[in-house]
């Protein structure tokens, strides 16, 4: 098995990228970030063995959404970029807090010792169509009209609504 | 080989650099990609639930999806609203964002 | 055999002539005063014919006949029955004898009034109540007519519902029966837990046995109280003078056949309950005695002329009450009957004058005996047997109780009895002398009634003059285990007659040869004349009663109500208020703020949750 | 299958409000003749329902279950028994009179008419409902449009009352549903996940879990009887609210809580129920006593019939806690005879209000000349108000006398049964009292010029007068088809309580 070859090098990747959305101060900047971190965890999800999952995420995550986060940073732009994604007054204290949520997070992994053992995987895209039209059916059909929605919302929002 | 504390380390990490983004960011399109990156996490999460625990079934895959949908509309709307707000106060800074006060 | 079978449908008749009143006869006022007549005359025949059965039948005290359907099954066994003895004959007898000759009279009586067919169908449903009330073979079905008798007792002395006055005393007569309801209704369900029945012989049968007496006692208490409040026995009697607020007809009605004769016809109809125990035939025959005596004096100075008739026969009611208390139980019945004659005799007479004069004070009347011959002399005839004149009705059946009463061993009692009929036959010779000759002082000059009216007056004096004759046969129909029977005790009667002529005789100086001045008498007993022309002052005593007692209680639970009960809630949503008040800085309006502070409380949740781990 | 005749009932106001939905609010002719006809359908439905019930066969019947939510053991369940049959029929009597009570509504008709149906929906899902959960589902359906239609539609002081209406149902239900909760897990320890209440009632509970849970059920129920001292909310709300929905609201809903006390609380928790008893016997005394002297005082019709309802329901309690067939029977009896008789009141002050715009006793007076139709009514109405033999009053009343009489225990070890019952049959005098009162003040005594202009009820004002006195009268004369139907009922939680 390579994986634990590629996992851990991709893991650090991630968290990098991660941290550089945040910290950058330049949202361009973020936002590339973001699409970096996206793709990456593309590679985390191939290597889960869910490669429809893969192609989705490099789909929906790194193309649609990025495309939209940055068409939003373009819509509203100011004039120095450089300085167009500050700190707030939370920052310290919100950095502690996210440090201990994640050690306490890390704690409670490591501790609550989940029993499993790899098992092989069959076809998952079959699984997955079987899935979404037959027990999930209704869920499935509910995502696509919320899914109609948001968009109907998203375009009234920018739009307006003539009164 | 990588277990299942592997992913579940590194969804939390994600999750938690997510989390302070959401909080400590000014630019309201920030605070909507960090939401996004702890989103992620938890389809991390999902999926390596679904690899260890019980492969044949792909229900964390089908949750997986679902976030994704979740995920596309919240942005969507969500990034809809912001310019929205940003024609009528020309600030995206979340700080201004106060009409909720009373 | 038939009528009795068929006994159930007496209280029927009146009850359809109600409704069919009710419905239709808006349109034909005339038609009303037939259909409630005729009714009423079915009823009587049919009383008749169970009265015909009764006697040739064998039925008697010891062997009634019984019959029932069930009206309620689960989870309390009541039934709707007929019971039929002698004691229900006669009473049947009465009522609907009485009640025709009242509707009849009221023909003419109400004749201009505007709600002629009102009145009637009152006066219907009123005879129905009483009726169903006496067939009643168990107790709740007598409280459940009992009450209904209540309620046209109500709805009648009410019927002139625009002067306030009326409606005052409707009120008044309602609510003081409804106290002794309330003490009626509790002994009922004392009798009904002791011994799981409401029926009247299944009661009578188990009484004797019973061994907790104490409870028994209460409970003949209790349900004595209904009869005080009903028979205006002192000191429930407070509605009764005002009852003549109604039409005269009803006047008449409630004084002689049906309301009060209710209250002693269930004390003849429960006697083993009551007479079972030393203790309760004791408080009964007082109360009686008390009454009677009360009534009489307050009656000597009241000028009223309905008002002095209504004291009589509260006096009289306390004879028939001190009767079943004595132990004189068909004396007491006796008395109930002749009773009712001449007392709606009287009372009609009353009527037949207020109509003609339009007076009711009567010292605003006199010499009227010259312009209403008939009038005139059945009430005389009635006013005769009141005051117990031989050989008129009143005598027998007064002296009976008279009897009873100092035969058994009552002597105080007796003498009470005595010194009423002295003040009995004093004030009616007031009244007689004042109203009837002399010179005439009324302003309206007063003509004979018509014949409608003055029908009934004569047929009600036939009896009131002859009905006494029927003692000795009455005595032999009606009769209870209990009592022992007294001949006729010649030195009694003697001091009967004796007292209730010296009655006269002085009402005679007074008020009919003027040879000592009634005005000087007043003026010399002034606070005692006060004290019995305003009854004692009961009225304002419980007039006191309900404005210091009860509506300060009920003001002072509605500002408890408002002020705690509800100022608590109140203060409680103001606290809650201004906590918001303060608590609203915490809102910063800061998305990223509310953010953390949520997280923060998961983390706690996540941490309290893995504590263990 | 046989024929849905529950759902058809609780369907039926559905229905007009989805086809009410589609008329447009200015055509209030269709809007009204809509909610009668529907409201009619229930009546109809309820009617055939009371008589084709089997009492021989007894239990619950004409029963439907469809599972909702297998997990967690929720199903649409209903089926009806003597318990709420009596109800049910009540119901729909109430609201269809209501109906024609609020004929003469002026303002967002179509608006009024959903809030109402929905209402109702509400109250027939409660009493049909068998599965827990759906209760308290349909609980709240009741009392959400309420809120709205005070707070709308009403008049004096409306939002004080609608909010304080709401609060207070709102914190009864929530105590209910803890207890309701509280039923679900403890039974689902025991390895019985339902809340179907028949199932539930097969399962042993401890009395320490007894005592808790019926405290919470009797409380939050309590809340909506309504028990002393919560009852504040009830005579306000009365004030407030539009004829139609005050008839409802103290003929109807207030019967939920007597109701929910006995299916959910005495047919579950028997020993928590003989614990709580005395607690209960002494606050229905606060209530029957308390209630009517408060009600002597007041100057406003709508208050005194509000208090008067503190006052009746208080005899529900009384005879709720005494516990025996008689007391039951009579309770039950009890809501629905005090349900007809406080609707008619309140569509007979409703009538008036609509003509003169004040309820204030004092300025009224001689009523009787000008309405004789409305004072005939409203003396039919009050003489069953005190309990008059010949009403249907008196036959529940009299059975819950005879069941707290026949108790021969001792509250607290000290105060016998029996002087309570003989405290609260004084209120029987004390009702006598103020209703004469009111009656007098109101409808007796000379004509006063001033009311000249007013109409006696005629058409489709008489409808609900007619049709409330009937039943009255009706249920008093013959009351043995109901008591036995409700006997019926009684008997299978005497039998967890024996």
């Amino acid at each position: 098995m390579i994986s634990p070859y590629v996992f851990w090098p991709i893991a650090v990747l991630i968290v990098v990228f991660a941290i550089g959305v945040v910290h950058f101060k330049n949202i361009v900047h973020s936002a590339l970030m973001l699409i970096l971190t996206f793709v990456g965890v593309a590679v985390v999800f191939i290597l889960l063995e869910a490669e429809f999952l893969a192609f989705v995420q490099i789909l929906v995550y790194a193309g649609a959404i990025s495309i939209l986060i940055v068409f939003a940073v373009m819509l509203t732009r100011r004039i120095d970029m450089n300085e167009s994604n500050p700190f707030n007054k939370l920052r310290w204290i919100s950095l502690i807090f996210c440090l201990g949520f994640f050690g306490l997070i890390v704690r409670i992994v490591l501790t609550s010792r989940i029993s499993y053992e790899k098992l092989a995987v069959q076809d998952t895209m079959g699984a997955i169509a079987d899935g979404l039209f037959g027990n999930y059916m209704i869920p499935f059909e509910v995502a696509a009209i919320l899914l109609l929605i948001a968009i109907a919302g998203a375009i009234i929002l920018t739009k307006g609504v003539k009164d | 080989m990588v277990g299942l504390e592997g992913y579940l380390i590194l969804a939390a990490a994600l999750f938690c650099i997510g989390l302070f983004g959401a909080f400590a960011k000014k630019n309201v399109i920030s605070v909507l990609m960090s939401v996004e990156l702890m989103l992620n996490a938890a389809i991390i999460n999902l999926v390596a639930f679904n690899r260890f625990l019980a492969p044949a079934k792909v229900t964390g895959h089908i949750f997986a999806i679902f976030i994704f949908v979740v995920a596309a509309a919240g942005i969507a709307v969500g990034l809809a609203i912001v310019i929205n707000i940003y024609r009528s106060r020309a600030t995206t800074n979340v700080e201004d964002f106060n009409i909720l006060k009373w | 055999m038939t009528f009795i079978n068929l006994a159930w449908l007496i209280p029927i008749f009146p009850v359809v002539s109600f409704v069919l009143i009710s419905f239709i006869t808006k349109r034909f006022k005339g038609i009303s005063a037939m259909i409630a007549i005729a009714g009423m005359s079915v009823s009587l025949l049919f009383s008749l014919g169970v009265f015909y059965d009764v006697i040739t039948s064998g039925v008697s005290m010891e062997h009634p006949v019984e019959y029932a359907v069930s009206w309620l099954t689960a989870p309390v066994h009541i039934d709707a029955g007929v019971l039929v003895d002698p004691l229900t004959a006669v009473m049947l007898l009465i009522v609907t004898f009485v009640g025709l000759m009242v509707e009849i009279y009221s023909w003419g009586y109400m004749h201009n009034d505007a709600g002629f067919s009102r009145f009637f169908a009152y006066l219907s449903l009123f005879s129905s109540s009483m009726l169903g009330l006496v067939i009643a073979n168990n107790y709740f079905q007598m409280f459940f007519f009992w009450e209904l008798v209540g309620l046209c007792s109500y709805l009648l002395i009410g019927f002139y519902f625009h002067k306030p006055s009326a409606v005052e005393a409707n009120k008044k007569a309602f609510v003081t029966n409804r106290v002794g309801d309330f003490g009626f209704l509790i002994g009922i369900l004392c009798l009904f837990i002791a011994f799981g029945t409401f029926n009247f012989r299944e009661l009578a049968a188990g009484i004797p046995a019973y061994a907790n007496i104490a409870f028994l006692t209460i409970t003949a208490i209790l349900i004595f109280t209904g009869p005080v409040a009903k028979s205006a026995q002192f000191p429930l009697h407070v509605w009764l003078p005002d009852a003549m607020e109604g039409p005269t007809p009803v006047s008449a009605l409630i004084h002689a056949a049906t309301m009060v004769a209710a209250g002693v016809y269930l004390l003849a109809r429960g006697y083993i309950l009551f007479f079972s125990i030393q203790e309760v035939s004791l408080i009964i025959a007082y109360i009686g005695g008390i009454t009677a005596f009360i009534a009489g004096t307050v009656a000597l100075v009241q000028r009223d002329l309905k008002r002095i008739l209504a004291f009589s026969t509260m006096s009289q009611l306390g004879y028939m009450v001190m009767a079943m208390g004595v132990g004189g139980m068909t004396a007491g019945m006796f008395h109930l009957t002749s009773h009712a004659f001449f007392k709606a005799l009287l009372f009609l007479g009353a009527g037949s004058i207020i109509h003609a004069i339009h007076t009711q004070d009567i010292f605003e009347m006199g010499g009227v005996i010259k312009k209403m011959k008939v009038t005139s002399v059945t009430f005389i005839i009635g006013s005769l047997a009141l005051a117990g004149i031989p050989p008129f009705a009143g005598f027998f059946s007064k002296d009976e109780i008279l009897t009873v009463t100092y035969e058994n061993g009552y002597k105080f009692l007796y003498f009470l009895g005595l010194t009423t009929a002295f003040l009995t036959a004093f004030y009616m010779a007031r009244l007689v002398f004042t109203v009837f000759f002399g010179e005439d002082r009324q302003k309206h000059s007063g003509h004979e009634s018509p014949w409608v009216m003055t029908l009934p007056l004569v047929i009600l004096s036939v009896f009131a003059v002859f009905y006494g004759f029927l003692s000795k046969s009455f005595g032999s129909f009606i009769y209870f285990e209990a009592e022992g029977h007294a001949g006729p005790n010649y030195m009694i009667m003697g001091a009967s007659v004796a007292v209730a002529l010296g009655g006269i005789i002085l009402g005679w100086l007074i008020y009919g040869r003027k040879a000592v001045s009634a005005q000087a008498l007043q003026e010399r007993f002034k606070p005692v004349y006060k004290l019995l022309f305003n009854q004692y002052y009961l009225n304002e005593a419980y007039q006191w009663l309900y404005d210091n007692i009860v509506l300060r209680i009920a003001k002072a639970f509605y500002w408890v109500d408002r002020n705690i009960v509800d100022g608590f809630l109140n203060g409680f949503t103001a606290l809650i208020a201004k906590i918001g008040t303060k608590l609203r800085f915490v809102q910063t309006g800061s998305l990223q703020n509310y953010a953390f502070l949520f997280f923060m409380a998961i983390a706690l949740l996540i941490l309290w949750l893995a504590v263990p781990i | 299958m046989q024929f849905p005749i529950l759902t058809l009932i609780l369907l039926a106001p559905i229905l007009g409000i989805a086809i009410i939905l589609f008329i447009p609010a200015a055509r209030e002719k269709e809007i009204k003749l809509t909610a009668a006809a529907v409201t009619f359908i229930s009546l109809v439905l309820s009617i055939a329902a009371f008589l084709t019930y089997d009492k021989g066969m007894g239990g619950l019947q004409f029963q439907e279950t469809y599972s909702w939510i297998p997990a967690f053991g929720i199903s649409y369940s209903v089926g009806v028994d003597g318990l709420s049959l009596p109800l049910i029929l009540l119901t729909s009597i109430v609201i269809f009179t209501g109906v024609f009570a609020s004929w003469h509504m002026e303002q967002r008709i179509k608006e009024f008419f959903i809030f109402l149906l929905l209402l109702v929906s509400g109250v027939f899902g409660v009493f049909i409902s068998r599965d827990l959960f759906f209760f308290y589902i349909f609980f709240e359906v009741a009392v959400i449009p309420m809120f709205v239609l005070i707070g709308v539609w009403g008049s004096t002081r409306k939002d004080y009352a609608a909010m304080k209406l709401t609060l207070y149902l709102l914190v009864g239900g929530v105590l209910a549903l803890v207890g309701i909760i509280s039923t679900f897990i403890y039974a689902g320890n025991l390895g019985v996940r339902t809340f179907d209440i028949q199932l539930l009632s097969t399962i042993k509970y401890s009395f320490g879990f007894q005592k808790f849970a019926f405290f919470l059920i009797m409380m939050g129920f309590g809340f909506l009887v309504p028990m002393w001292p919560f009852h504040t909310w009830s005579p306000d709300g009365h004030v407030a609210a539009p004829t139609a929905v005050s008839m409802l609201h103290a003929g109807v809903l207030m019967k939920l809580g007597g109701y929910g006390i006995i299916r959910a609380g005495i047919f579950l928790f028997p020993e928590g129920a003989k614990f709580w008893a005395p607690l209960i016997v002494v606050l229905c005394l606060a209530n029957v006593v308390y209630g009517a002297m408060v009600a002597m005082v007041q100057k406003d019709l709508k208050f005194v019939i509000g208090y008067s309802s503190v006052s009746h329901m208080g005899y529900v309690l009384l005879g709720i806690a005494s516990l025996n067939y008689a007391g039951l029977d009579g309770a039950v009896a009890q809501m629905f005879a005090h349900g007809i008789m406080t609707a008619l009141f309140f569509t007979l002050v409703g009538n008036i209000y609509n003509k003169a715009h004040t309820r204030e006793i004092a300025r009224f007076g001689g009523l009787m000349h000008q309405m004789p139709r409305v004072g005939i009514g409203f003396l039919i109405t009050g003489l069953a108000s005190l309990g008059l033999p010949g009403l249907n009053n008196f036959v529940a009343e009299f059975l819950i006398f005879t069941g707290s009489f026949s108790k021969t225990t001792l509250l607290f070890s000290f105060i016998p049964f029996k002087v309570i019952s003989i405290l609260a049959i004084l209120g029987i005098v004390i009702t006598a009292l103020y209703v004469l009162k009111v009656v007098q003040d109101t409808f007796f005594g000379p004509r006063k010029e001033e009311w000249d202009h007013l109409k006696d009820a005629k058409g489709v004002e008489m409808v609900p007068i007619v049709i409330l006195a009937g039943v009255l009268i009706l249920f008093g004369l013959f009351p043995s088809p109901l008591i036995d139907l409700i006997h019926n009922g009684v008997i299978p939680l005497m039998n967890r309580l024996l």
